[in-house]
């Protein structure tokens, strides 16, 4: 293990050049394995354990060297993959995710089945050696700039709605597919919609097998929720000079433009003391309540959350604390924008320039509503919560049956207003 | 009215409603509130003209129809629940009643009657610094000399401003607060349409140096807080109405939208949310039609209004809040109409003082 | 109308005497109908409508003259009667209801069977001429005083739970009658449950057929709801003189004992302000918002329940207000237990003669949880509210087999802490 | 413990669970709860003696088993989950630690050893109005003669004041607060047991003329506030066993009760309202903890402790009302055990300080 961290100290001082173009340098990440070092040896990879990986990559980012791509998509793909697909998948679009090449999107949402994933009306039939795709998905996080899509789509509908679903990787760049942006309520536009009209995929962009997708998609969303907490962009490498960091800046910048009002979206709750003090109102007995409210609420969660990793680390079973970060975050949003409401009083009817601290104010006051909605309602949450953690009784279900036979939205293509 | 509305002021709603139906779909709103002016002068003329509804609450001396604050909540709220985009609240809710309370009739003659037949439009401007609506020390100050009056200072907020052709400002003298009024294209006057979070209804800052403007009335004090009751009624009406089309489209939507093999409003949680939302929002109802009554009975007036303030825009907010989430990630995309309301709920919250600071006044309204 | 008002006048005024024994008097009111004046003439009434009943009854107020037995379930026990019962069981019971010789008392609620009503498991068999009952009932108002109870018990376990229901009435004077009374957390006992052991009821004593019970208890529980709001107690009859007033008064202490907790059940909106003035708490920035959210709260249900009224008198369709009243009371009792803390600070945690105001803000402290419970849970009041007045779809139902089949609660007998 | 406890806190949990359950059953409680010592001896001696509970806390100096807050907190939220009656929060962790704090080592061993084994219990009197318990301006007055100090006030909601052999009180000298001690039946003590919400924590009203008492320590200033924060993190690990408690109890019974033909815990809004408070409940939870590790660290020891009062004041209260609810009208019995748990939670609210003054508090320990 340390003699690991060595030899990729060695290998890193002896081979990293930043006047390299990314695609270059990472082509010899690749190769070599030193950016996905827990992957498989065959597989761009050196077999490492997952803490040993953790640890090469602190050398990565302690040397201030670039390693692989890791934003937007990419990494679930990648971790799907590994998974499910088959030695020609692996060799076939690994290495380009590494290297950045090519980017990906995941195509699982649809106007009609948002909370409840495994109700996709996306439709794939079998023409001869082509699946032939047509419906709708939306919600998808940088779809625009896609090479990739990871497709879940309906193959059988004589069967439970779990079991009629595979899962494929779909080229985004063919004319049966139609990528737009969809503006929210906040002005941002982050997510599309995609829409496919006879659009082809090839037999061998199969992952698993047919009817095999939820499980599939299982793996794909397990390594979404990990990454939820993970911290996006490269704050160390953002000083640095040379070529390749130009480039790697540029890629982070597309990466991230659809996440950048997520902080808005949290509330804000670091601004909050700043705010009173600028506006006075910390002086306001009735508004002081509310910020050490939020404060207390905030905190809890962060120890809660700070609880939960330390158990985990400790190897203790996974209590309850696991579970509640998302909800919490809801929580403490919706009250983080009525307490900056409380501060900024009449000021907080203002928006873009004219809204206080540049328009952050505003921007969170219309990005909090999406906090309880985006992956997984706080409805789902209290479901989950509910039945996973304290083991009440599940909810009797309804759509246990031949999927055709299963009660659905009659909307397919256009959603408007109710 | 004491807790029903009459045939005569059902019948009266009900038209309100169908025009705001026929002429105020979101779609219109929405084309409406990405202009300057804001609204459509055909409509605001059948507004004015056909249905009579820019003098409703003023006394028939001063040009109006002679009812009161109810029949003016029973416009708000239908304005409320459809969202139309009308100057309805700066030119008539707020100048006009200013005008008709404080002018002389050959004053009102003057700068009322253009209003009430939607030739003109005008703005109220008192607000000074964010959240002093109520403000008895104003900084905008008029002087008077052999060439009559002149005024300086800013004011924020002022809704219409900028579609304005006429101005009343509050502004200090030597012996208090006055109103002035003036033609907005006056020289010194600088108008500033302003960003606001609700592009459905306009607001402007404005600036004065010396503005040449007309004492309004005779110079006797004004207390601009109870001036501003009726905006506080009516604005509450419209709260209520928001709040109401909020529920509304949170159950059509909940009982249409299907998720895991049933539609999501068989859901308990989802049940239980709607109840809570109905009894939230009837009791603002409760609330803005009693501030209306007050109003009209002269009876413990900022009372009655600033608790109708407070739980209209406690209710509205939370009506918007749960009508987002219960669309789901629908409800957060522009292409959904819910954050038109959304928005009109979180500014209407702190326009003319927020719930924290109305439940406080309430209290001190009330000698405690 | 006029003229029966008249008469009304003329009667009361030739025939009242205070020094009748409560009885006495009753049984005059009774043989001539003015006490119950909408009650068909052939039963102790006048046949006219509810409205010229209630004119006749302000001119008993008005003159300071006792009516009929008004007090506890006795007129539930009345309109049942009138609406279910037969000829020989008219006769027989509502003279006596008049004159308040008997007391009556419900017993429909069971511990497995709280919000479900309808899931009654007390048995009643018929052997021979009587029905023999088994079972145990609870949250019996007055059963302790009852000469009479108004019995739900299951007939037929084959059928689903609402047909196989039948009500009787039972005489409480019985050893197979065992009646405790229930201690409350706030130390009161209003309550009692009844056990039944063998105990008998003739065949005479079955209201309306066999299987019909939930029908008949319908009947009950409308005008047990209608009687929410009726204010209790005579207050303008309390400082007369005479033996008729002093009986009665006595009846009426017996008949509210179990109700005078009531008022701080609700929480004392009332007293709020007051207290506030005494500990100095008004000139608290932070609890006179508290004040405020609760003086808003109460006075919008006030005004909400007022429109109720206006509109049912002004002859409209009922809308939604008139559900809303005992959700909106939970949670104002709920709200006004949090001020009266704010306000009372420490001196919350007192008890008893130690607690401010005579004791009165320990006892709103801990009855306001009965608001919520009491009559229907907030869940019970909020799956009508949706259902009723939104159209919401109805929850799956789990009891719609015959009953025997239903899933139910084990517990019987005895019920304990959890 | 950081934010982990370790495996030996983890095992004294478990130690100190056992005992709870073994000798503390709702029976135990709801018979003490209604004599006039509220405890029973036996089990007090094997607290302070086998278990070893008494001085876990406290320096071994002092007697004590040189653990800290963390462990304390562990034996107080094991406590408040399972609601024994013992007068540990007034004997140990109020008397005892101002004992620890401020007396000599000769005074430590005269006061507090009779303390940590058992043999006697001690109250300690600060607050002396309706929620002043961090007043520095103390009515209470102790005057020095040739004879030594004597005391004359008056103190209120001194816990196990009425049980108590020995009486620590806070009172003004002309050089400042200090704290004195003496024995509980000296001359010119009236004790007078309160009657409070929560028969299973006896408090006491007590009033003092010229009451002989001994000066504990120096005459050296004392901080009573800071003082008081050791009782707040004690307060807040046992109003967060106490959440917990009412929370599983909650959870049991929804999952067993069956109404309309399925168990109650199936319905979703029943499920939301236990996820609800499972996330309250947790919180709680971590506040606690986080006030006890920085008490240990003397990190923000005021802001931390304020900050968990006030969380678990509320969470134990939300628990509480809940818990009721989930139990319907069995819920609302005596023979209920619910109710023990939510009289403690009402009346743990405003001891020490109420909620709001101790978001207050805290906002003022930040520098705010």
């Amino acid at each position: 293990m340390d003699n690991l961290i060595t030899q990729a100290r060695q290998w890193l001082s002896e081979n990293w050049d930043p006047d390299l173009s990314l695609v270059e340098w990472r082509t010899k990440l690749a190769e070599t394995g030193w950016a996905t070092a827990d992957w498989p040896e065959e597989y761009f990879g050196k077999g490492t354990s997952a803490e040993d990986a953790a640890e090469i990559a602190a050398v990565f980012q302690e040397m201030g060297i670039v390693g692989a791509a890791q934003s937007g998509v990419r990494m679930l793909a990648a971790a799907t993959l590994l998974e499910h697909g088959n030695d020609t998948q692996k060799r076939k679009y690994l290495k380009r995710i590494i290297t950045g090449e090519d980017s990906w999107c995941q195509l699982f949402s649809e106007p009609g089945s948002g909370s409840d994933l495994a109700g996709s009306t996306t439709r794939a039939d079998l023409k001869g050696d082509e699946w032939i795709v047509n419906g709708q998905k939306v919600w998808n996080t940088s779809a625009h700039h896609a090479d990739y899509g990871l497709l879940l789509a309906r193959t059988d509908w004589d069967v439970p709605k779990h079991q009629g679903l595979s899962y494929f990787i779909i080229d985004m760049h063919q004319p049966g597919v139609e990528v737009r942006q969809l503006k929210q309520m906040n002005g941002h536009a982050s997510f599309n919609e995609v829409f496919m009209t006879d659009a082809v995929v090839s037999r061998d962009n199969l992952l698993s097998e047919v009817g095999n997708g939820w499980q599939v998609a299982v793996t794909t969303l397990a390594h979404e929720r990990r990454s939820f907490d993970r911290i996006r962009g490269g704050g160390s490498l953002a000083e640095q000079k040379g070529r390749i960091y130009d480039e790697y800046r540029k890629e982070l910048e597309i990466d991230n433009e659809p996440y950048k009002w997520y902080p808005q979206r949290a509330g804000r709750v670091d601004l909050i003391l700043e705010r009173a003090r600028e506006t006075g109102a910390i002086n306001d007995p009735v508004t002081r309540q509310e910020i050490a409210k939020l404060l207390i609420m905030s905190r809890s969660a962060q120890w809660t959350a700070a609880r939960a990793r330390a158990a985990q680390q400790a190897g203790k079973p996974q209590g309850p604390e696991g579970s509640l970060g998302k909800l919490a975050a809801s929580n403490i949003a919706r009250l983080a924008a009525r307490v900056h409401t409380d501060i900024s009083g009449a000021d907080a009817l203002l928006t873009g320039a004219a809204s206080p601290h540049d328009g952050i104010i505003a921007e969170i006051l219309v990005s909090v509503p999406a906090v309880s909605i985006a992956g997984g309602t706080d409805e789902i949450q209290k479901n989950i919560i509910s039945e996973r953690v304290l083991g009440m009784p599940k909810e009797p279900r309804f759509d246990t049956g031949p999927f055709k036979d299963v009660p659905r939205n009659s909307v397919s293509g256009k959603w408007g207003a109710s | 009215m004491a807790f029903a509305f009459t045939q005569d002021q059902d019948n009266f709603r009900h038209m309100v409603q169908r025009f705001c139906v026929e002429k105020a779909p979101t779609t219109e709103t929405r084309k409406l509130m990405d202009t300057e002016a804001g609204y459509d002068r055909q409509v605001w003329q059948l507004i004015c003209g056909e249905l009579g509804l820019a003098g409703i609450h003023l006394p028939e001396e001063a040009g109006g129809s002679g009812f009161g604050a109810v029949e003016l909540g029973i416009v708000m709220e239908e304005f409320g629940r459809s969202m139309i985009c009308a100057p309805y609240m700066g030119s008539i809710v707020m100048a006009g009643t200013a005008l008709s309370t404080c002018a002389t009739p050959s004053q009102q003659q003057r700068w009322l009657a253009p209003l009430l037949n939607g030739e003109k439009i005008a703005a109220l401007a008192i607000c000074e610094a964010s959240g002093e609506f109520y403000s008895t020390h104003l900084h905008c100050t008029a002087r008077i000399s052999s060439e009559g009056w002149q005024i300086s200072g800013e004011k924020r907020f002022v809704v219409n401003g900028k579609q304005a052709d006429t101005l009343i400002i509050a502004a200090a003298t030597d012996n208090g607060p006055r109103l002035f009024v003036t033609e907005s294209n006056a020289t010194g006057i600088d108008i500033q349409q302003v960003e606001t979070m609700d592009p459905t209804r306009k607001m402007a800052d404005l600036k004065l140096s010396s503005v040449d403007a007309e004492l309004l009335g005779q110079d006797v004090p004004i207390d601009l807080d109870a001036l501003q009751n009726l905006t506080l009624v009516a604005l509450a009406n419209e709260m209520a109405g928001g709040a109401q089309a909020l529920l509304e489209a949170a159950v059509e939507y909940t009982k249409l939208r299907v998720q895991f093999g049933r539609t999501i409003g068989s859901f308990q949680a989802i049940k239980h949310k709607l109840a809570d939302l109905l009894l939230i929002v009837e009791s603002a109802k409760s609330a803005a039609y009693q501030a209306a009554v007050a109003f009209d009975n002269k009876e413990d007036v900022s009372e009655n209004a600033s608790l109708a303030k407070a739980a209209t825009s406690e209710a509205y907010l939370q009506a918007a809040i749960d009508c987002v989430q219960l669309h789901g990630g629908i409800g957060f995309t522009w292409e959904n109409d819910t954050h038109l309301w959304f928005k009109r709920a979180k500014s209407s919250e702190v326009f003319m003082g927020t719930p924290a600071f109305h439940r406080e006044r309430m209290l001190q309204a009330m000698g405690d």
